[in-house]
Parts: C-alpha cells; sequence; structure tokens
C-alpha cells in the first residue's frame, strides 16, 4: 500500500507558470526504424534510377511522379497524421513555381529565384495558416479548397507578374559545379535527391513527438489542450510544413517542366492531389508516393491509348475507398504483415492506419456544450 | 547500432543488385529504326474544358487525311492523337512520349500556354511543328530563331484588324464599346482592333473586360452605354453564348449591332443558339461556314455527314493542317525524316483551303488569306454563318497597319490589355 | 505515509485556487450561476449535486475548455479567466473527464509519451523520434508502472477495458505533475473491483496536490476528500465536511428529490462550515 | 439606374447561387458530407433537361425530368456507395470527389464538351419593361428569383412546419437522439442526400438558361455553393438565404465598380467573413 507513484516525490510544492522545459539537444539524425525501410528504399532507387537515366518519355515520367509524390507526402503529412486533409495543395505547388518563375522574370538567377520562391511559400503559409487551421474536418476542406481558388484566382488574373493564363516561361536552371540542371538527366536525378531528403525529413517529422502530438490530435484534440498543448499552433506548424513540401514540390515542377501556368492550380488538380493521397493510404507516407505513381499513369500514360481514362480514374478511386479506405499501401502492409506474422515477425508498426476515422467516436453524453467556447469549430 | 551498420550494409548491397539487374534489363531496348510509315503526333485536348474543341481538331484532320490520301509514297501517314487535358504539364509530357515514339512531324496543342509549354522541346529537337494559330510572342521569337514553327490557321488579331476597317469604312461606325476576355486572346484581339480602329479615326467609348472565370455576364452586360454605335464583343467559346443570350434578355439585340471575330458566331456553337439573339450578328472570321468555295462545300458536306452539323473554325483549321502536311509530304516525296527540310517545305506550300488561297508570310510564319465578315443568317431553318463581305489575301498585318506597328503592338498586346 | 486525511498534512493555507460568482449560461438557461469558493493548497474537495447540476461545466470553466459568461477564476493568486487551456495546465492544472477522454487511437504508451512532453518545449521537437527521448521514456515507464499499466504499454488506448482507461486518463493528468487536479467521476461506470483501485489511487496522490473532486459514490469520497460542496441548479448550496453534507438535510431532500425544483436557497447558508483554515470561504 | 440594375443583377445571381446552394448546405447540414458531387448533379441536371427539352419540346418538362433523374441518380448512389461508408465522413467527402470524376466524364462522353444553353418558352424568353422607368430586364432572370423565393419558402415550410422536417432538424442537432427516437436515420440521409440532388438537378436545369453549361461548368457552380454557404454558415438553412444575398449582390457590385478586381469579386465577402466571423453570419460554434 505504500506504492507511491514515481513521479510524487518529484512534484515541487510550489508549482509556479514554467516557462517549459530546457531545450533538448537535437542531433540531425533519425533513426529508421526496421530492415523493410532500407530494403524498401533500395528497390526504390533501383526501380527508378535505371528509367531516370534513360531520360525521355520514361524519365520524364518518373520525374513527374517524384514531383507530385513530395507534394502529396507533404499533403499526408497534414491529413494522414494531422487529420487535416487538405484541397488546396496544388496551389501550394502552383505558388512555389510562380515564385521561380517571376523571380527569374525580374532578372534574378535561377538560385536566388529558389531562395525567393522558398521565403516566399514560407510567408504565405504564415499569412494563410491562422485562417485555415481555425478550422477542422469538413470546413478545413472546404476552407483550403476556398483558399486555393484564391490562389488560383491571383495567378490567373495579376496578370503584370503572374503571366496570366499563358503562365510564365522558366528558361534555365541551377548549375552547381558539374551538376547542371538545364540538363534533363541531371534534373531528374537532383528530383529524386530531393525526394529521397524529403521523405526522410518528413519520415523523421513523423516519429518524432511533434508527429505524436499530431495524431493524438486527430484522436481528440481537446484532451490534448488539457494536457498543456497549444493545438492550434500544432496545427498551424503542421500546415506550414505541409504547404512547403508543396511548394517545394512546385519549384522542382518549375524547372522541369519549363512553365507554369494556371492550369496548374485549378480545382481539378488539387483535387487529383488530393487523390493521390488518399488513393495510396493516408497516414502512411509512402502510400501517397504510390498514389502519384498510379494518378500519372492514368492522366500521362494511359490517356495516350484511351479514351474515358479519367472515368476508369474515378471508378477506380471510388473502389478503393469502399473496399480499402485505408488506401493501396495500407492493402499492401497488410498482405505483408500477414507474409511477416508468418515469417515469424510483424512489418510495421499498425497504429498509423486509421487516418480516415479520425472523427471523435465518442458520444457526446453531457448535454451541454462541451466545445471550447467562442473558439470556432466547425466540427465534422 | 552495429545492427544498424549491419542493415545499412545489407541495404546497399541489396540495392546494387538490383540497379545492376535493372539496368541490364533497360539495356536490351531497341534502338529506333527508319520504318515505313510518317509518324505524325497530334496532342489535343480530349477531357477537360476545351474537350469539344478538340474533338473537332481531331474530326477535322481525319477527314482532311482521308480528302488528300493518307499515303504517300507508298508511306503510310500514322497520326497519334493524344489526350493533353488542357493543360500545359501534361502536354509537355504527351510530346516527349510522341517523339521518343518518333515523332517526325507535331501539330502543335490547341490552348497558348500549352503550345508555350512544349515548343522549348520542339525547338530542341528541331521538329516542325504547325500550331492551331500565332498567339504569343514568345511563338514569333521561337520560330525566327530556330525555323522549325509556323502556323497555318491565324494571327490571334488578323481578324480583328480587318472587322475594325469593315466597320470604320462599310459601316461608318465611330464610336464602339468594347468587351473583351481579360486574357491574352481576349487582349490581342481587343487591342488589334482598338489600334486599327483609332487609327482610321474612330474612337472607343468603354472597354469591359470580364475575367474569364465569369459565371455570369449580365454586370458586364449591363455596363454598356446606350448611346454608343456598336459593340464589338472579343468573347470565345462559352462565353459567346453567354454573352448573347444576356445581350438579347437585356433588351440590347436589335438596337445595339453586335459584332466580333470567328469564336463568336462558330458553327460549333451554332446549333444551340437563340435564334432570336443570334440572327445578325457579324464577326470578322477567316472562316466560316457559308463560305462559297467548291473546296469549303466538299468540307462541309464530309464534316456534317459525319457531324451532323456544320463545321466551325477548329475543324477547318485541322482540316487545312492535314492539306497542308500531305502537300508538303508530297513535295518531299513522303520523306519527312529531315526536320529542316521538312519545316521548310511545309512553310512553302500555298494550297486552296476552304477559307480560300492560303499561303505562308515569311515574316510572322502565319497565313496570308482571305478574311471574310460573316453573319448569321438563317437557312432552311438552320443557323449559317455566312460571308457578306470579302477582304482577299490580307497579310497578317491586315490592311490598315504597317508591319512594324503591328509587330510592335502584338508583342504588346498579347502580354498585357491594350 | 498518511493515507486518509492527506488534506491536513499539506494544507498551508495558502489559496490554490479561487472562484469569484462564476457564471455559465447556455442560450439563456444558467448551467452555473453565480459561484463562489476558494481552495486551499493541499485540500480535498468533493463535489456532488444531482445531473444537471453544472459540476461538469464548472470544470470546465476551471480547465479552460469553456468561457465563463460572468465571473473570475485565480489560480495561485493569478487570474487565469482568460487563459486558453493549455496555458492553465503550464501553471499546474490537470484533469479527467467523465466521459474518459484518453488518446483513442494511439498506444498505451504514446499516450503517455504526449502527455510527459506535454509541458517541455520538446513537444514541438521534430527531427528526433520520440522513442529516443531517453529521459521522457524512462518517466512513462515509471508512470505505467505505478498504474499498473505496465504490460499494456503497447495496446491501443482503444483497446483497453473501461478501468484500464480510467487509470489512463488519471495517468494522463498526473504525468504533468499537477499541483490543482480535477477529476470528474473516476468511479463512474467501474466495477466494485475496480472502484476499490480507484480508491487506492487516489489515496496514493501526493499530499501537496490540491484536489478537486466530482463524485457520487460517498464511499470513493469518505475515503478521498475532507470537505464537500453541494452544486444544485447551477448554483452553490452548501459545503461542509462528509459528516455534516451526510447529515445535511437540504442535501437530503436534494438527493432524495423532496425539494420541489428550483428550490430558492439562501447563498450563505448556515450550513457552510467552511473556516479559515479549512480553505473554504463562500 | 445603374445602381437599380446591378442590385437587380445582385439578386438574381443570389437566386442563382442559392438554387444551388440550398442542396449544399441542406446535405452538409444533416450529413456533415461535403457533396464534392454537387456541382456534377448541377451539371447533369442542365444536361438532361437540355435533351429533353430537344426530344420532347417543354421546357417545364425537362425541369422535372431533370430533376427527377438526378433525385432518383443520387438516391441510388446514395444507397449504394456513400451507405456503405457511413459514419466515416472523410472517405464520404473523397468518394462523392470520385464520382466527379466519372459524373463528369461520362456527361462529357454523351453530350460532347460544347457549351449548351436552355431556352425557356414563349414569353419567359423575352424582356419586361420594369414599371415605373425604361428599364428593359430579362424575365428568365425574374423567373429564378421567383423559383428561388419559392424553393426558399417550400424548404422552410418542410423544414419547420412538417413532421420530417423536424426530424431533419433533430438531425442537424443531434444525430444519436433521432436514433433513440427509434427514426431510421438510414432512410433519413438517403432522402436528404436525394432531396439535394434534386436541387442540384433542378438548379441545372434552371441555371442553364442564363448561364451555360459544359465542362468545367461543375467546379464553378462548386464554388458557388462553397463560397455561399461559408459565409453564410455551414449548415444552416437561413445562412445559405443570408450567404446568397451577401455574395450575390457584393460580387455583383463588385464586378460593376470595380472592375479590375472583378477575378475577387466572389472572393472578397468570403476573405473578410473568414478573418471576422469564420463560422460564417448564422454558423454556430460547435454542434
Amino acid at each position: 500500500m505504500n506504492g507511491v507513484h514515481g513521479s510524487a516525490d518529484r512534484a515541487q510544492p510550489a508549482r509556479r507558470p514554467r516557462l517549459g522545459g530546457r531545450a533538448q539537444s537535437v542531433p540531425l539524425v533519425a533513426r529508421p526504424q526496421g530492415p523493410m525501410l532500407w530494403i524498401g528504399a533500395a528497390a526504390f532507387i533501383a526501380l527508378t534510377a535505371p528509367l531516370l537515366s534513360q531520360g525521355g518519355f520514361y524519365g520524364g515520367l518518373v520525374t513527374q511522379m517524384l514531383i507530385f509524390a513530395i507534394a502529396a507526402m507533404g499533403l499526408d503529412f497534414l491529413g494522414g497524421f494531422g487529420g487535416l486533409v487538405s484541397f488546396g495543395q496544388a496551389s501550394y505547388l502552383g505558388l512555389g513555381a510562380y515564385g521561380v518563375a517571376v523571380s527569374m522574370r525580374y532578372g534574378y538567377g535561377p538560385w536566388t529565384a529558389v531562395g525567393i520562391s522558398l521565403v516566399v511559400i514560407l510567408l504565405v503559409a504564415l499569412i494563410v495558416g491562422p485562417l485555415a487551421v481555425r478550422v477542422s474536418g469538413i470546413g478545413f476542406v472546404i476552407m483550403t479548397l476556398a483558399l486555393g481558388q484564391i490562389l488560383f484566382g491571383l495567378a490567373f488574373s495579376w496578370v503584370g507578374v503572374s503571366g496570366g493564363d499563358n503562365g510564365l516561361p522558366i528558361l534555365s536552371a541551377p548549375v552547381l559545379g558539374p551538376i547542371d540542371l538545364n540538363k534533363p538527366s541531371h534534373m531528374s536525378f537532383a528530383v529524386l535527391a530531393v525526394f529521397i531528403l524529403s521523405a526522410w525529413l518528413l519520415r523523421t517529422f513523423v516519429t518524432s513527438p511533434f508527429g505524436l502530438s499530431l495524431r493524438g490530435m486527430m484522436s481528440n484534440e481537446q484532451r490534448l489542450r488539457t494536457l498543456g498543448y497549444a493545438t492550434r499552433l500544432h496545427r498551424y506548424v503542421a500546415y506550414v510544413i505541409s504547404v512547403f513540401f508543396g511548394g517545394l514540390a512546385g519549384i522542382l515542377f518549375a524547372f522541369s517542366n519549363g512553365l507554369i501556368s494556371p492550369t496548374a492550380m485549378d480545382f481539378h488538380h488539387n483535387g487529383v492531389i488530393t487523390i493521390m493521397a488518399v488513393l495510396g493510404g493516408l497516414g502512411t507516407l509512402w502510400g501517397p508516393v504510390l498514389g502519384a505513381v498510379i494518378i500519372i499513369l492514368f492522366q500521362q500514360y494511359l490517356s495516350i491509348y484511351v479514351d474515358r481514362w479519367a472515368t476508369a480514374m474515378g471508378v477506380v478511386f471510388i473502389a478503393i475507398m469502399l473496399f480499402v479506405p485505408e488506401g493501396v499501401w495500407g492493402l499492401a502492409r497488410k498482405g505483408a504483415r500477414r507474409l511477416g506474422r508468418q515469417l515469424g515477425r510483424p512489418a510495421a508498426d499498425g497504429a498509423t492506419t486509421r487516418a480516415l476515422s479520425a472523427e471523435a467516436r465518442e458520444p457526446h453524453r453531457d448535454g451541454q456544450n462541451d466545445g471550447s467556447g467562442d473558439e470556432a469549430e466547425v466540427r465534422a | 547500432m552495429p545492427r544498424i551498420e549491419r542493415r545499412l550494409r545489407v541495404g546497399l548491397a541489396v540495392t546494387a543488385a538490383l540497379v545492376v539487374a535493372a539496368t541490364s534489363a533497360c539495356a536490351s531496348k531497341a534502338g529506333g529504326s527508319t520504318s515505313d510509315p510518317i509518324k505524325v503526333a497530334h496532342p489535343l485536348p480530349l477531357t477537360g474544358v476545351y474537350a469539344a474543341n478538340g474533338k473537332d481538331l481531331q474530326s477535322g484532320f481525319e477527314i482532311g487525311l482521308k480528302e488528300f490520301g493518307s499515303e504517300v509514297n507508298g508511306r503510310k501517314i500514322e497520326v497519334t492523337f493524344a489526350d493533353t487535358q488542357g493543360d500545359p504539364a501534361t502536354a509537355l509530357t504527351t510530346v516527349r512520349k510522341l517523339i521518343q515514339d518518333g515523332a517526325q512531324v507535331v501539330q502543335g496543342p490547341m490552348a497558348t500556354n500549352e503550345i508555350a509549354a512544349v515548343a522549348p522541346l520542339l525547338a530542341q529537337n528541331g521538329i516542325p511543328v504547325n500550331d492551331l494559330g500565332l498567339c504569343s510572342a514568345a511563338q514569333l521569337d521561337s520560330w525566327a530563331k530556330t525555323g522549325n514553327g509556323f502556323t497555318s490557321g491565324y494571327s490571334c488579331d488578323q481578324t480583328a484588324l480587318v472587322a475594325a476597317e469593315w466597320a470604320y469604312n462599310e459601316m461608318k461606325w465611330r464610336h464602339i464599346t468594347l468587351p473583351a476576355l481579360d486574357y491574352s486572346w481576349g487582349w490581342a484581339t481587343a487591342g488589334g482592333f482598338k489600334s486599327a480602329f483609332e487609327k482610321l479615326g474612330g474612337k472607343i467609348d468603354k472597354e469591359i473586360w470580364i475575367p474569364n472565370t465569369a459565371a455570369d455576364l449580365s454586370s458586364y452586360v449591363t455596363q454598356i452605354p446606350k448611346d454608343t454605335d456598336a459593340v464589338f464583343a472579343a468573347v470565345a467559346g462559352a462565353f459567346s453564348v453567354k454573352f448573347i443570350n444576356a445581350y438579347k434578355s437585356f433588351g440590347l439585340t436589335g438596337k445595339i449591332p453586335v459584332f466580333g471575330v470567328t469564336p463568336l458566331i462558330d458553327g460549333s456553337i451554332l446549333p444551340t443558339m437563340d435564334p432570336a439573339a443570334t440572327e445578325g450578328v457579324y464577326a470578322g472570321a477567316q472562316y466560316c461556314d457559308g463560305i462559297d468555295t467548291p473546296e469549303n462545300k466538299k468540307f462541309v458536306e464530309t464534316y456534317h455527314a459525319a457531324n451532323k452539323r456544320y463545321p466551325g473554325y477548329y475543324a477547318e483549321a485541322a482540316y487545312v493542317r492535314a492539306q497542308v502536311l500531305v502537300s508538303a509530304l508530297k513535295a518531299r516525296n513522303g520523306d519527312a525524316s529531315d526536320h529542316k527540310a521538312m519545316a521548310k517545305a511545309m512553310k512553302q506550300v500555298t494550297i486552296n483551303a476552304p477559307r480560300g488561297p492560303v499561303s505562308i508570310s515569311d515574316k510572322s510564319f502565319s497565313p496570308i488569306q482571305n478574311i471574310y465578315i460573316c453573319q448569321v443568317k438563317m437557312v432552311n431553318g438552320e443557323l449559317r454563318s455566312i460571308p457578306i463581305k470579302t477582304y482577299e489575301k490580307v497579310p497578317p498585318q491586315g490592311n490598315v497597319l504597317d508591319y512594324a506597328t503591328w509587330e510592335k503592338n502584338f508583342k504588346r498586346y498579347t502580354q498585357a490589355r491594350p | 505515509m498518511n493515507t486518509t486525511a492527506p488534506a491536513q498534512a499539506a494544507s498551508t493555507g495558502e489559496v490554490a485556487l479561487r472562484v469569484e460568482s462564476l457564471g455559465r449560461q447556455f442560450a439563456g438557461v444558467k448551467a452555473v450561476d453565480g459561484v463562489t469558493l476558494s481552495v486551499s493548497r493541499g485540500a480535498r474537495l468533493g463535489i456532488i449535486g444531482p445531473n444537471g447540476a453544472g459540476k461538469t461545466t464548472f470544470f470546465n470553466m476551471l480547465s479552460g475548455e469553456l468561457k465563463p459568461t460572468s465571473g473570475r477564476i485565480e489560480m495561485f493568486g493569478q487570474d487565469v479567466t482568460r487563459l486558453p487551456a493549455h496555458r492553465r495546465v503550464a501553471l499546474g492544472l490537470g484533469r479527467t473527464y467523465q466521459v474518459t477522454r484518453v488518446l483513442h487511437g494511439l498506444t498505451v504508451r504514446e499516450n503517455l509519451t504526449v502527455a510527459v512532453h506535454g509541458l517541455s518545449r520538446s513537444k514541438l521537437g521534430l527531427l528526433r523520434s520520440w522513442r529516443a527521448y531517453r529521459r521522457q521514456m524512462e518517466q512513462v515507464e515509471e508512470l505505467a508502472a505505478s498504474f499498473g499499466l505496465e504490460n499494456r504499454l503497447d495496446v491501443l488506448a482503444e483497446a483497453l477495458s473501461h478501468g484500464e482507461v480510467r487509470q489512463l486518463d488519471v495517468c494522463l493528468a498526473l504525468a504533468l505533475k499537477p499541483s490543482i487536479l480535477l477529476l470528474d467521476e473516476p468511479a463512474a461506470g467501474l466495477s466494485p473491483a475496480e472502484r476499490v483501485d480507484i480508491r487506492a489511487l487516489l489515496n496514493r496522490l501526493p499530499p501537496e496536490l490540491t484536489l478537486i473532486l466530482i463524485e457520487h459514490d460517498m464511499d470513493v469520497l469518505r475515503s478521498a476528500v475532507d470537505e464537500i460542496a453541494v452544486l444544485h441548479h447551477g448554483e452553490y448550496v452548501a459545503r461542509g465536511s462528509v459528516a455534516e453534507i451526510q447529515q445535511n438535510e437540504l442535501v437530503r431532500e436534494l438527493y432524495l428529490g423532496k425539494q420541489a425544483e428550483g428550490a430558492e436557497l439562501p447563498k450563505e447558508t448556515a450550513l457552510n462550515a467552511g473556516t479559515e483554515s479549512g480553505g473554504g470561504l463562500v | 439606374m445603374q445602381l437599380l440594375v446591378q442590385t437587380l443583377n445582385g439578386l438574381t445571381l443570389a437566386g442563382i447561387m442559392f438554387l444551388v446552394s440550398s442542396g449544399f448546405t441542406l446535405v452538409f447540414g444533416v450529413m456533415r458530407v461535403a457533396n464534392l458531387a454537387h456541382g456534377a448533379f448541377y451539371l447533369l441536371g442542365g444536361y438532361i433537361a437540355f435533351s429533353t427539352v430537344q426530344v420532347i419540346g417543354n421546357f417545364f418538362l425537362g425541369v422535372l425530368v431533370a430533376a427527377v433523374t438526378t433525385a432518383v441518380l443520387g438516391l441510388v448512389l446514395e444507397r449504394t456507395l456513400i451507405n456503405r461508408i457511413r459514419g466515416n465522413v472523410m472517405a464520404e467527402v473523397l468518394l462523392t470527389l470520385g464520382l466527379v470524376f466519372v459524373i463528369d466524364d461520362v456527361a462529357l462522353a454523351i453530350w460532347g464538351g460544347d457549351p449548351l444553353s436552355l431556352k425557356l418558352p414563349g414569353l419567359l424568353a423575352e424582356s419586361s419593361t420594369l414599371p415605373g422607368s425604361h428599364l428593359v430586364y430579362p424575365n428568365a432572370r425574374l423567373l429564378i428569383l421567383g423559383v428561388a423565393v419559392l424553393v426558399g419558402l417550400g424548404l422552410y415550410y418542410l423544414l419547420r412546419r412538417t413532421r420530417v422536417g423536424a426530424i431533419v432538424r433533430a438531425g442537424v442537432d443531434d444525430r444519436e437522439m433521432v436514433g433513440a427516437m427509434g427514426i431510421n436515420v438510414r432512410l433519413v440521409f438517403t432522402a436528404v442526400f436525394a432531396l439535394g440532388a434534386l436541387l442540384a438537378g433542378m438548379g441545372g436545369a434552371l441555371g442553364a438558361t442564363v448561364l451555360t453549361l459544359g465542362p468545367g461548368s461543375d467546379a464553378t457552380i462548386l464554388t458557388f455553393a462553397l463560397v455561399t454557404v461559408i459565409v453564410g454558415g455551414l449548415g444552416s438553412f437561413e445562412g445559405a438565404v443570408l450567404g446568397s444575398l451577401i455574395v450575390g449582390l457584393l460580387s455583383n457590385y463588385g464586378e460593376a465598380y470595380f472592375p479590375s478586381l472583378a477575378h475577387f469579386a466572389l472572393f472578397a465577402p468570403l476573405v473578410v467573413v473568414l478573418l471576422i466571423r469564420p463560422q460564417g453570419v448564422l454558423g454556430r460554434t460547435t454542434a
């Protein structure tokens, strides 16, 4: 009966406002877990590298896939791990690309243009973020859609800067020593490198305490608040990160395509990036990569041979939503886990596949408004 | 920690093995052999907002090949119609694929931004390209530099220049109100009209810019002043339908004459238009379906049989592109392998198209051709677009402006509002 | 360590929480109406009242999840009425819920990890796996062990039994080492055996902790608190020791329902047995 | 005079916006599902009305056929697809996004992509001179305004004065309670989704007399609906009325008097509302 619990003797009687604990020293190394990751990464590079070095159509196709995969992974970070599924990622992709194109139009070199674009992306994310993260669930879908439409409108009508519907050309790409991104093959491998870096960074983010808090927020945001989390700040940070990767993909898009026009930011394109992430599997990080591959194949390969490819894409997507709501990656992982179990070891931690069921399951028995007062929560 | 290192080593070994396997698999890929067919790439939008126009292009081109021959000197003309979705990024990937598959001639994609997206790739490969129209300064520069591109369609403001001449000289209109779509095509058209009309001494009462995201045109139509002589509407596609309908419903039809350029009364939209609103509308056009040439009669007949309606300018432009292609191939005895020679042959073609005689200007690489003033009339219970006046062999700069002025204006107005 | 009357031992007379004419209306209905009370550091206060008396609303205002329509709240002399929930947590406030609110989609380990990072800057840490924070991971293991959850660490919270979820809920609140703890019916829905566990758990709370407990179970109350406040129709009607409240006519009537609805009760009732030393003033 | 015309334009635009957003907000209010296929239903309704008028020649029959067909389609899609993943709101929304791709593409295959518009019969196609002025105003727009008012009153009656409405409203407030009342919530949802589709289809048939139909119309209409319901308050019927009026009038004044900002006319009210009152003018905070 004498089991005083662990923290009791450390609890100080005079508990005054705390300014938070000491900042942790943060080494720049994340530990990937499981040999699956290494094997997967190796297989991935082995698959993409030959196609990229070959150049031409297939090289270009894979480059496009990688670029959209970065944007889709960024969307997944917010949507799959933070429960906020965005419908505006293509608009940020466009923003990143326009950042480069407009800077170069005003005479800056490619490297400076990249820097300016990154700053612009972060600034816009920081300014728009508070608006977007005021709402969650379906409210967030609607809000990001509307904000995306505004960015699209801006690109379309601010002709003096954006070139209007014709878009802007990006006539030269950065050069760094022997690496010349004006050469398609160099560009492709640069995209691969940025992709790998992004994937690694996002994976690190996901497994960090911050990533954990995002997942906790999907379970029960209010509880997180009474555990000391400024949840809106967390959503905000997650939103900025997500937008950043959208913009980063846009920078690559600009250099590899040589042109950016408002079409890339319209309703359709915004929906498509969301579909990539969802089709692959929200909350899996690698699923959206697979989603990008599948959707780009539909859009840019199948469309050459099949008239009604859009119907096919829609039907496949609906079928996935109905029968495999955790996405293609979730399906693959389920299979792998079953296989893994037979081989005697679990394949992956299964805690992250329920992004789509983020809605609070708890009935509000309390008849009273137990919400957050006047904080606007468009609940879904 | 040693465990991780071991994993790393295993991972690297696996990577190496897979890379070797995949590369060797790829190395067995066949190199491009010069096989018999002449490969023509035709990227066009078959889904998305411009799908209908894309289908018209396809139909026109197919009819053209049937008419002029899909075989030259024993070589078959093999055309790939590939969907660009009206999206420049997709257009670029698609064209890359078509080039890789050995395309020797490209019929340029449709939208101006698609054309701009693929232009550098085509220039880099030197592949001959016949674009639908000349609507950007970048095209003009690129064609002058690399010589691989031109258009057998029209330069964007050619029709507007003639419409201005007709309005001032024939109709004696002096005050014009100018509603126009607020993007490059609208600027170029409105800009061309304005510069010619003002040079002649006319006055623009008001410019009304319509964003091409506008769904409802009522607030724009109701801004038209009641005392203006006529309205020149630089609108196209769905906006033509909306504009003409709104014009009538606000009681302007019959009170203030309205005219525009080709797409205002194009054959592709006439069947669904309200006759009471549309009859009597004029347009300066390089093509309308009522043109009275034997070539056009034949084309209209074939097109009508296939599509159950009269052709519009997209279909005719594609038909003409087929005609240009086949004529050039005949001149080269079916040899399209030399890009430079092929491009040159295509630009030197002079043909009798449905729209009349067409030759390509060596300054702006766009057609010298007849420009018509067409009017919508009811013929046998159907709305048709009938020429009421013909301006023969109009150069790209029109009859009012000199070439230098035109080039300066064109480069400006395709990038900003006039 | 004294397990039966820890409050007296630690009570210093310093006021931990003071509430002045706190009120909250929902669409014109007064859920909580002008409650004034104060609680000393280390005191153990129970709150009872019939369903709909406004107890949970009262808690929600204390924790900052609900803004009051009138009145003010002070913690350790600092006005916190306008502070958002997470800032009050930083000041040392912890709570649990009547309908348990743990992070269902996370494992017990992850739940506790979220909680132990709650008050440090490391919660915004991005560049290192949460498993690599050694000190916090040790803390999680200790916490889990002290609540008997050490074997359930890698179980999803949604797979726990009802009793375990209650324990986890309390455990989450305690992970922040609060100086004021609000417990909302911790024994609700538990089996008799689990109730015994909860009582033991309450008795093991550190003595300097200020505890406010909503509970219907008199056995739990008797062993855990030394004073009880009674809420009825959002009004604060009585306060006294457990024995006094149990003897109180008015309270018995309220609970047995003899008193007609909406009874007018003087706010300063004679039943208020609060003294300076007991830490309660109406 | 110009102000009067622009006000009328704004009011009639508000009528169109109400027609297309009322169904969207109803579905959202009851089911918490943002039906992204709402614009696609609109497009389909317009096309079906167009074909019916071409074959039968009666405009009103065309509207009826369009409304009924889209309602049946909505009913079938709800029963066969959306119903299966009920409870997972985000998946339901994404499923409707999938429907957008399919419906748009099938419509393209059937009707082609040419811009279409519907012609009103007889007097309705004419214009009236407004009494007390020599202002000519199209009857079609006045008709749409009238229909919007009628639909608004009808929905108001349905929601506020009938038992069905009481159930629907209860569903908006507290879904568990409706279930507890022994009412078949699934049936309510199906009915509401079909009603939403009906309103969209009818909106398409009527809207096509003033706007044009074609690929891309659906995105425009969906944007209308989104902006309207965000401004008015998500899920609130009265919010849809007020939102339509605000957006209709303000965007029209914006287009007419600040033409250089016309691109933003639609979004300006949205941004202002988001900054000042993010839950929408008549929106409630937490449900």
